[in-house]
């Protein structure tokens, strides 16, 4: 390459740049979902990551005489049962919601990616690995959660672990089928006419081309994990109550619904807050990054 | 304006299908793609007008804006009016439309494959347009559309009627959306590219029995396709499309004889052909244009090995069309038979 | 009724071959068979399945084109990837230079890929859409470490060297495969083959899926390619044009079998079996009135699963004896002038 | 006429598991008993054990030989006459399990049929030591209690529950109508035979007046309430402490105080640091006996601001000896005597129900107590049911043991110390905590030979000021609980205690 | 009737799997289910013997046997709590549990499928956007807390409806369906939204196949379209239904702890509570055995929607 290379591209380049930003403004646009789920999203998340600036009280700090009380200038979302601050403890609780979505659907893609492509590459394990999510899928998924945490202690691991175990089937079998489309593209079928190796077309040729389905997939999960984990913690399955976490807080305040509504009603709905969130930016990153995935997933 | 007059034909009755400076454009994100932008054409019962032209140059726009059967938005109807045998299709309702399609103008499509409903027999599939559209018991409109089966030539039509699509060959799911297509007995038909799927013996069945039909049932067809074969088989008139606008139109001898535009003409040349294996294909260099990045001037222009000043500037008119003869090119009309230079690809020394 | 395996001789000499008589042809396919199992989960599919390839016997010289022509569905695309065990042919022979492919270990194999390569009909579905036309072309070279191309820098110098080959300009290294047109992406795909300086590369109809205008140009790329680097080509096509123009010789397939192998010329002028010469009718001509009378096929082509007994294509012969519906007939050589080049699998032709 | 039954539907405490009274000291099943059971002697509402299904009775004058005689006409749900022999059978198997029925045993408790024929209704108890608490015993109102069962059944392994109901109690259980987790229902027994005397408490005449009663068991206090005051049932036997102010402004439900309770804070006596009775002080000083019941729930007036006592301030036992020192919260104290223990941070292993709200709340007081002292407080949350399995562990706290839960007692498992669970534990027993003072259970044996009423006070006070030394567990606060019932329930002023006495009430017919 | 046996044979490993999985999540648990069985005044003696007389010592694959063995005679084994056996407890919960499954995907399929095809009809426009944006919302509330908003509305402060419980159809169907129609309101949302969402998706995607474009060149108006259309979905949507089984047992077990039913979920969430495992293997084998079984009999339906299938 010579020099007067350099120099052409550079103009082309800023141009291509300015199409491209150009592009993606207008693309924003096109995707309101998107943008309302993320901008949700970032502000919970935030929230949360504030809370011990925000929170006006010690969020575990008990003070049964002043036991559900309502919203006032003291306690803005009122206190629960043991006279707790419900705002310092809905400030903090998001981390709980937070950390068990994005954990599970880190972990229940990762193994799902695993699993999902030996099933799809590797004839002898496919019918082993899919026989064993096949029976996984048969237990309806917050069935299990319960049954895995009926048997052991509750913790944020536990929970972890007893939410993703059931949302793997579902990655699984969605990296298995893309998995056996992907093989019969052309471009791997190419690959494979190159002397390409094995490992080297899974992570150059398959894998780029799952991750779009795969995001997608992943923020429904956690989506749906934030959901379970409350689920089951309202159930008396979840998370140990000295964790705070809006599944707790709703669990804990479950027994007073009809006299302190509050108590339920402001976790409840920052905990729906950000499943929506989720959901939106799920929603709207399968429209915006490939609309035929709607069925699929 | 050198559009054709809208006249009566001799018998004084108008013209089975007249389109006239038809423009239709998407608005996309992207912005306004202009995919037919200014199309004109005449049909006459029993004839048969091909029009051909490369992937994207507006062939299949031009039919579904006759069917109105574009989704509007984003489709749009910027200009022109389709009149069939003197109504202007653009000013009817969607109810009146309805009436019209599969009735009196009847559509192919390119994929057999798809083209037909997997969950339905064939045989319902056809009796559906047949009850749609005339009063006639769902007997009858069995019975017809066993007879409609029988005309395609599909054999053991009465046991035909009752499989489904993916019970037949290609061919015979082609020669099924003829018999679909032709069961009101519709004025035109207009066939998009519908042997383009096909294998080159099924190709032949089919555009022969389009001939038979034609000639037994007396509909004007408008028959799509890229393949000038195929134009030279079996149409009366040929209509040259390029990126959205008409550049040639001639009676099929006519081109073939002496094609005017440099397209055309770059375009027989580039064709192999069956007569010997040769040397190097004369090439036309560059692609087509997308449509949203057409800007003024003809836009062949950039590919075209005649192109001046002028071509770049402006949009050269559709001239000569009451010779029978037209084309839309400032350099075209003087230089018949003037041997057309054509560029040898940069890269591919031989 | 007892058929035998092979109706097809062993492959003979080649008269065109252009090395010492000793040396074996560059490659040699005898008795190629590939039977895909149908329904579904093992076992349970009919016996046999799907005979895509019934023992398809061929020699390819070095610096030849030898195409392979049929109706969609008789096998192609099947014998061109069994030859480079893209699927595993279920029975038969391969060998390339005299070295048996068929049963060799993974590691072995892939060091046969060198020579061995293919361009896709689709150029869309053939390149990774997430990788730039760089990574593309480079990923067979880093598959095999050559010192022709190790290091950062040779590999630049051999990328930019592939690009003006096959006329695409250096910017493009940078682009995704979405921003190119269809030519250019079959470029980028031959650039891809071309990498590790190959003796074979199988075409599976590499123009199809193009425009004629840029058919052309791609035609005569391979065409040039193949004069400066003395490829050969085993060219999967149904257009009989480009066949015609391409090929040095012509494999005319029907349901798994080859029925016709002449020299491309002879082929053309001179087709022996019923089925050839029905293609040959069949073929649109761009010539208006060119056409004079078409004998086609009867009906529609039998499914693979289950292909009729004795000749395959006596069900549409119009022909067809009674000897054709019992014996499959042998491919044999057809006519002392040719030396055995001309074969044809017939039984009324002796 | 067919008239439809009078049904009156109670939701109760706790779900229904365990069908054997003589098993487990659960309260749900103790109710069941005393609907479907009836018992040699019953409680009156002044503690006084009056006969019940006993019709004379004679005690000798060392009082060590008691002879019983049954009334006639006692019959099972079958119709079969109840005998002193399915009495003996009865006793024995109480006496396997419950802390009186040991003490007996201790005590050379032997039973006996009188009249060999056929089983009759004479039966004699002999008893080697003096045991001054026989009737108390056989009227016991809570843990397990000595009811009657037919001789086979009560023969069956009392380490098992026996899963057969065959009573001579008012109702009979209807098992094919039971949905265990949901539904216990009871019908009237036509073969009762009551006393003519009026019902008082547990004595009296205990015929039952509605045809048939179903509990519905609904564990979301939400549900409960709301059916309560949308008359879907008719009753709830304890109602959610919040729910008690509510109710109490519903005009068409009545909120009936029901019987005292202690919630109490278990230590583990095996293992550092609450071996040490110097910690257990430490605590006693901490804790805020208000802050607790407030805790849990209950409105001021069922709360006591402080209970200073480890029997139910206000019974039979309220006595204040030796409570003196803890009469205020004193958290400095509590960390002075903490260091002068020597307590080095050894951790302190909380078990923390999760599922039981009230129990949930005291323990995170208790918590907040503990740390606020400045002891080392790990906590492990868990259902009750697991509770209940790990707090019998003797293992170190720090290898899979314990070192602390909370639990409550209603008034018959705190108010004596044999009553109280904990207080009645002698050394070497099962008791989870395994409270073990000699000098204590020396007291206790002197309480239950005193003779005279003034002897036992006496002896009672000596006890509790030992127990005030020692702290065999933590008194957390005393709180009562409520009944509350649809106004168009008849007699419900007549409850008492924390017993539902179902039979008391009555129904208009028709009543929905 | 070949296809019937294969396709039923193909569920035995399934169910096989399912059972090797909870009999492993079971006696893989740190608890020792004597001690449990045993109760709270067991002696350590007591506890042993319990062990062995339960075969908890001997090794995994001879319990596992055992187990299986039993199971396969139709023993479920005897609740740890109540000692009653589990296919009693099982039997007295059905009844609620499958009344409120059935009416929950009676009323959401009848919402859904014409809710999507609508939303189909009109993508893009602000009815498509309403109905999504309804799905999306039912998808992100947590059902109880729908489940408290209703019960306090309708029940409480309107009285309308009763609060909780359920009565059995053979009281009458006006009481049965009086008690239910909260709980299945309330978890049909949920339902009616996946379905809601498959069904647009399904059928836009078939609104842009070819032969709707055929259909509309025929001169079919749009209801009649629609159907063409709403006939070439059928697949996915049936399949969704099928697989949102799995949803629904799970929603049923929160509904049921709202809304005060004694059925199957508030039998699993009390044996939970206190290690009934017997009980809460056998929910999870017949919840299991449920799904295998709707989605064979759907797997079988398939045939019914697509003639392809049938070859
Ligand atoms: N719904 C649409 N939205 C935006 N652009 C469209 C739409 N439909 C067609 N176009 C554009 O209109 C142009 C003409 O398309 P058309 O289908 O008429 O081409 P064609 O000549 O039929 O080509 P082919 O031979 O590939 O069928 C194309 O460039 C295409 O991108
Ligand atoms: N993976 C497969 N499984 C089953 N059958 C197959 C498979 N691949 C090809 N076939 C069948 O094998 C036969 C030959 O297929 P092949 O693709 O080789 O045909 P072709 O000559 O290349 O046709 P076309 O011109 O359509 O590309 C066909 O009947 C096809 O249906
Ligand atoms: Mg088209
Ligand atoms: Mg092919």
């Amino acid at each position: 390459m010579t020099s007067p290379a350099p120099a052409s591209a550079a103009p082309a380049a800023t141009e291509r740049h300015a199409r491209r930003s150009a592009r993606r403004r207008r693309w924003m646009r096109k995707h309101p979902p998107l943008i309302l789920g993320a901008v949700l999203l970032v502000l919970v998340a935030g929230l949360s990551l504030a809370a011990p600036w925000i929170a006006t009280h010690d969020p575990q700090a008990l003070d049964p005489l002043a036991r559900l009380a309502p919203p006032s200038a003291a306690h803005p979302f009122g206190t629960d049962a043991l006279g707790r601050d419900l705002f310092s403890r809905v400030m903090w609780g998001g981390r709980a919601s937070l950390v068990v979505g994005l954990t599970v659907a880190v972990l229940a893609t990762s193994a799902g990616v695993l699993l999902g492509l030996a099933a799809g590459f590797v004839r002898r394990a496919d019918g082993l690995v899919m026989r064993l999510m096949d029976g996984l899928m048969a237990i309806p998924d917050i069935l299990l959660a319960i049954a895995l945490m009926a048997v052991t202690r509750a913790s944020l691991t536990t929970v972890i672990v007893a939410i993703t175990v059931p949302q793997v089937p579902r990655v699984v079998r969605l990296v298995r089928s893309l998995a056996l489309s992907l093989r019969e593209q052309q471009y791997v079928e190419a690959a494979r006419a190159l002397g390409t190796r094995l490992p080297v077309i899974l992570w150059r040729h398959v894998l780029p081309n799952m991750v779009t389905p795969l995001v997608v997939q992943a923020t429904f999960i956690a989506a749906t994990a934030m959901l379970t984990e409350a689920l089951l913690s309202f159930l008396g399955v979840g998370l140990p109550p000295q964790i705070p976490s809006w599944g707790t807080m709703m669990a804990d305040g479950r027994n007073f619904v009809a006299v302190a509504f509050h108590a339920v009603l402001f976790p409840g709905l920052f905990l729906a807050a950000t499943v929506l969130s989720v959901n939106l930016v799920g929603d709207g990153l399968r429209d915006a990054l490939d609309p035929r995935l709607s069925r699929q997933l | 304006m050198t559009v054709p007059s809208p006249q009566a034909d001799q018998a004084g009755r108008p013209p089975l299908l007249d389109i006239r400076d038809l423009r239709t454009h998407f608005d996309t994100p992207d912005g306004t793609v202009r995919s037919v932008d200014g199309v004109s054409y005449r049909l006459e019962a029993r004839e048969t007008l091909g029009i051909v032209g490369e992937s994207g140059c507006g062939k299949s726009v031009t039919a579904l804006s006759v069917l109105r059967l574009l989704p509007t938005p984003p489709a749009r109807f910027a200009g022109g009016e389709i009149r069939f045998q003197g109504t202007d299709l653009l000013g009817l309702s969607e109810r009146e439309m309805r009436r019209i399609r599969g009735n009196r103008i009847s559509m192919i499509f390119q994929e057999p494959m798809t083209s037909l409903n997997p969950v339905l027999t064939v045989g319902r599939q056809i009796a559906e347009a047949v009850t749609l559209h005339q009063k006639i018991g769902r007997r009858q409109a069995w019975q017809r559309a066993v007879e409609m089966l029988r005309l395609v030539q599909i054999a053991d039509p009465e046991r035909r009627a009752g499989e489904y699509p993916h019970q037949m060959s290609g061919g015979m799911r082609q020669r099924v959306m003829i018999a679909l297509a032709l069961a009101c007995h519709p004025d035109l038909l207009i066939a998009d590219e519908p042997t383009t799927a096909l294998d080159v013996t099924i190709q032949a069945q089919i555009l022969e029995l389009l001939r038979d039909l034609q000639a037994k049932l007396g509909m004007g067809i408008v028959m799509i396709t890229h393949d000038l074969g195929v134009v030279a088989e079996c149409c009366d008139r040929v209509v040259v499309m390029y990126a959205g606008r008409k550049v040639e139109e001639a009676s099929v001898a006519d081109l073939f004889e002496r094609p005017l535009h440099p397209y055309t003409r770059a375009l027989m040349a580039s064709m192999p052909s069956l007569q010997g294996r040769g040397g190097r294909l004369a090439e036309i260099p560059g692609m087509v244009p997308a449509p949203q990045e057409l800007g003024t001037g003809c836009a062949f222009a950039p590919r075209c090995p005649l192109a001046t000043e002028r071509c770049r500037r402006e949009t050269p008119d559709f001239t000569g069309a009451a010779t029978g003869h037209g084309v839309a090119c400032f350099e075209a009309a003087p230089a018949r038979h003037q041997p057309v230079v054509l560029h040898r690809h940069a890269g591919a020394r031989p | 009724m007892i058929a035998p395996t092979s109706p097809q001789a062993e492959p003979q000499p080649n008269p065109r071959r252009t090395a010492t008589p000793s040396a074996p042809p560059l490659l040699e396919v005898s008795d190629l068979t590939k039977h895909f199992l149908v329904g579904g989960k093992a076992g349970r599919g009919r016996a046999g399945g799907v005979k895509a390839v019934d023992g398809v016997s061929f020699a390819l010289d070095r610096g030849e084109t030898l195409s392979l022509v049929g109706e969609s569905g008789c096998g192609k695309t099947t014998t061109g990837k069994s030859v480079l065990r893209l699927i595993e042919p279920t029975a038969g022979s391969v060998r390339l230079e005299g070295e048996e492919l068929l049963g060799l270990a993974p590691s072995r194999m892939r060091s046969h890929r060198r020579d061995m390569q293919i361009i896709f009909q689709d150029p869309y579905a053939s390149l990774n859409p997430r990788l730039s036309a760089a990574e593309i072309v480079a990923e067979p070279m880093r598959n095999f470490a050559d010192p022709a191309w190790r290091g950062p820098g040779a590999l630049r110098d051999r990328l930019a060297w592939l690009f003006a080959k096959v006329g695409l300009r250096p910017e493009a290294m940078a682009k995704l495969p979405g921003e190119f047109s269809g030519g250019q992406r079959q470029r980028l795909g031959i650039a891809r083959a071309l990498a590790l300086k190959p003796k074979l590369i199988v075409c599976d109809e590499p123009v199809s899926a193009l425009d004629v205008s840029v058919q052309a140009q791609v035609v005569n790329l391979l065409m040039d390619l193949q004069a400066e680097f003395g490829l050969s080509y085993l060219f999967v096509a149904h257009d009989l044009a480009v066949v015609r123009h391409i090929s040095h010789r012509v494999a005319v397939m029907y349901l798994g079998r080859i029925v016709e192998i002449a020299e491309c010329e002879r082929l053309f002028t001179d087709p022996q079996h019923p089925y050839t010469r029905m293609l040959l009718s069949a073929a649109p001509i761009p010539a208006p009135g060119a056409r004079t009378t078409r004998v086609l096929p009867i009906g529609d082509p039998p499914s693979a699963l289950n292909p009729p007994a004795g000749c395959r294509f006596h069900p549409r012969c119009p022909m067809a004896r009674p000897i054709c519906r019992e014996t499959a007939p042998p491919l044999i050589p057809h006519g002392s002038a040719t030396g055995g080049a001309h074969r044809v699998a017939c039984h009324l032709v002796s | 006429a067919d008239a439809p039954p009078v049904t009156l539907r109670m939701v109760p405490q706790a779900d229904l598991k365990i069908l054997d009274p003589m098993f487990t000291t659960n309260y749900v099943t103790r109710n069941f008993g005393y609907l479907v059971y009836d018992t040699l002697f019953g409680q009156d509402s002044h503690g006084v054990a009056k006969p019940q299904m006993v019709e004379r009775y004679s005690r000798s004058e060392d009082g060590l030989t008691w002879h019983f005689t049954l009334r006639p006409g006692l019959a099972f749900h079958d119709g079969s006459p109840v005998r002193a022999a399915d009495c003996v059978a009865s006793l024995r198997r109480w006496a396997a399990r419950d802390n009186y029925g040991r003490a007996m045993t201790a005590a050379g408790a032997e039973w006996r049929v009188d009249d060999a024929e056929d089983g009759g209704r004479n039966f004699t108890l002999t008893l080697k030591k003096p045991f001054g608490l026989v009737l108390e015993a056989l009227s016991k109102v809570s843990g397990m209690i000595p009811v009657i069962m037919p001789e086979k059944l009560a023969e069956q392994s009392p380490s098992q529950p026996v899963t057969e109901v065959d009573g001579s109690g008012p109702y009979m259980f209807k098992r094919d109508e039971w949905v265990p987790g949901s539904k216990v229902v009871f019908v009237r027994n036509p073969h009762y035979a009551g006393r003519t005397d009026d019902p008082d408490f547990l004595s009296g005449n205990r015929t039952g007046r509605i045809d048939r009663i179903e509990w519905i068991y609904l564990p979301d206090a939400n549900s409960a309430t709301a059916a309560l005051t949308t008359g879907e049932v008719d009753m709830l036997e304890l109602v959610p402490p919040d729910y008690i102010g509510p109710l109490r402004a519903d005009g068409d439900v009545r909120v009936v105080e029901g019987g005292a309770y202690q919630a109490n804070l278990i230590v583990n006596q095996l293992h550092p640091p609450f071996d040490n009775p110097k910690i257990r002080q430490a605590v006693l000083h901490a804790v805020n006996q208000e802050a607790v019941v407030a805790a849990m729930g209950y409105p001021p007036d069922l709360r006591l601001a402080h209970c200073a006592s480890f029997f139910i301030c206000g019974g039979a036992n309220d006595t204040a000896a030796g409570s003196e020192p803890y009469r205020k919260p004193d958290p400095a104290l509590a960390k002075r005597l903490l260091d002068e223990a020597g307590y080095k941070g050894e951790p302190v292993v909380v078990l923390l129900p999760t599922d039981y709200a009230s129990l949930n709340a005291a323990a995170l007081v208790a918590i907040q107590t503990l740390k606020s002292i400045g002891m080392t407080v790990t906590v492990q949350s868990m259902d009750w049911a697991t509770l209940v399995a790990r707090r019998a562990k003797k293992d170190p706290p720090a290898s899979g043991g314990w070192s602390v839960y909370v639990t409550q007692a209603a008034t018959f498992d705190a108010n004596s110390p044999i009553n109280n669970f904990m207080l009645g534990a002698a050394c070497g027993n099962g008791m989870p905590g395994w409270p073990c003072d000699e000098a204590l259970d020396g007291l206790r044996a002197d309480w239950i030979r005193a003779g005279t009423p003034e002897e036992r006070r006496a002896r009672l006070d000596g006890f509790q000021e030992r127990a005030y030394q020692v702290v065999p567990y933590v008194p957390l606060g005393q709180f009562s609980a409520a009944f509350a019932i649809r106004k168009d329930v008849k007699h419900a002023d007549r409850l008492w205690g924390d017993v539902p006495q179902l039979w008391m009430l009555d129904k208009a017919a028709g009543a929905p | 009737m070949r296809h019937l046996l294969n396709r039923v044979a193909a569920t035995l490993p399934v169910m096989a799997v399912v059972a090797v999985l909870v009999f492993l999540l079971i006696h893989l648990s740190p608890g020792d289910p004597a001690a449990l069985i045993a109760g709270d005044t067991a002696s350590a003696d007591d506890i042993a013997r319990l062990h062995a007389a339960l075969g908890l010592d001997r090794p995994l694959w001879s319990q596992f046997l055992l187990w299986a063995g039993r199971l396969a005679q139709g023993d479920l084994g005897t609740s740890i709590f109540t000692h009653v056996p589990v296919s009693r407890l099982l039997a007295q919960r059905v009844e609620p549990t499958l009344s409120i499954a059935l009416l929950t995907m009676t009323l959401a399929v009848a919402a859904s499928i014409p809710l999507g095809v609508l939303a189909a009809h009109m993508a893009g426009r602000w009815v498509d956007r309403l109905v999504m944006l309804f799905a999306v919302l039912a998808f992100s509330v947590p059902v109880f807390l729908v489940g408290y908003l209703l019960i306090y509305g309708f029940a409480i402060t309107l009285g309308w409806l009763p609060v909780q419980g359920y009565v059995p159809l053979s009281k009458g169907v006006g009481p049965w369906l009086s008690h239910l129609i909260l709980p299945c309101v309330n978890l049909s949302l949920v339902y009616t939204a996946l379905l809601t969402r498959m069904t647009r998706a399904t059928v836009l995607d078939v609104l842009h196949e070819d032969h709707i474009r055929t259909a509309r060149a025929k001169g079919l108006g749009v209801v009649a379209v629609l159907g063409h259309a709403l006939r070439c979905a059928a697949i996915p949507i049936v399949t969704t239904i099928g697989v949102g089984i799995a949803f629904l047992i799970g929603g049923v077990v929160v509904t049921e702890t709202v809304f005060a039913i004694p059925g199957i979920g508030r039998l699993v969430i009390d044996s939970v509570q206190r290690h009934d495992y017997p009980v809460i293997q056998s929910v999870l084998l017949l919840s299991a055995g449920l799904y295998v079984l709707v989605n064979l009999l759907i797997d079988l339906s398939y045939r019914l929607f697509d003639p392809r299938i049938r070859a």
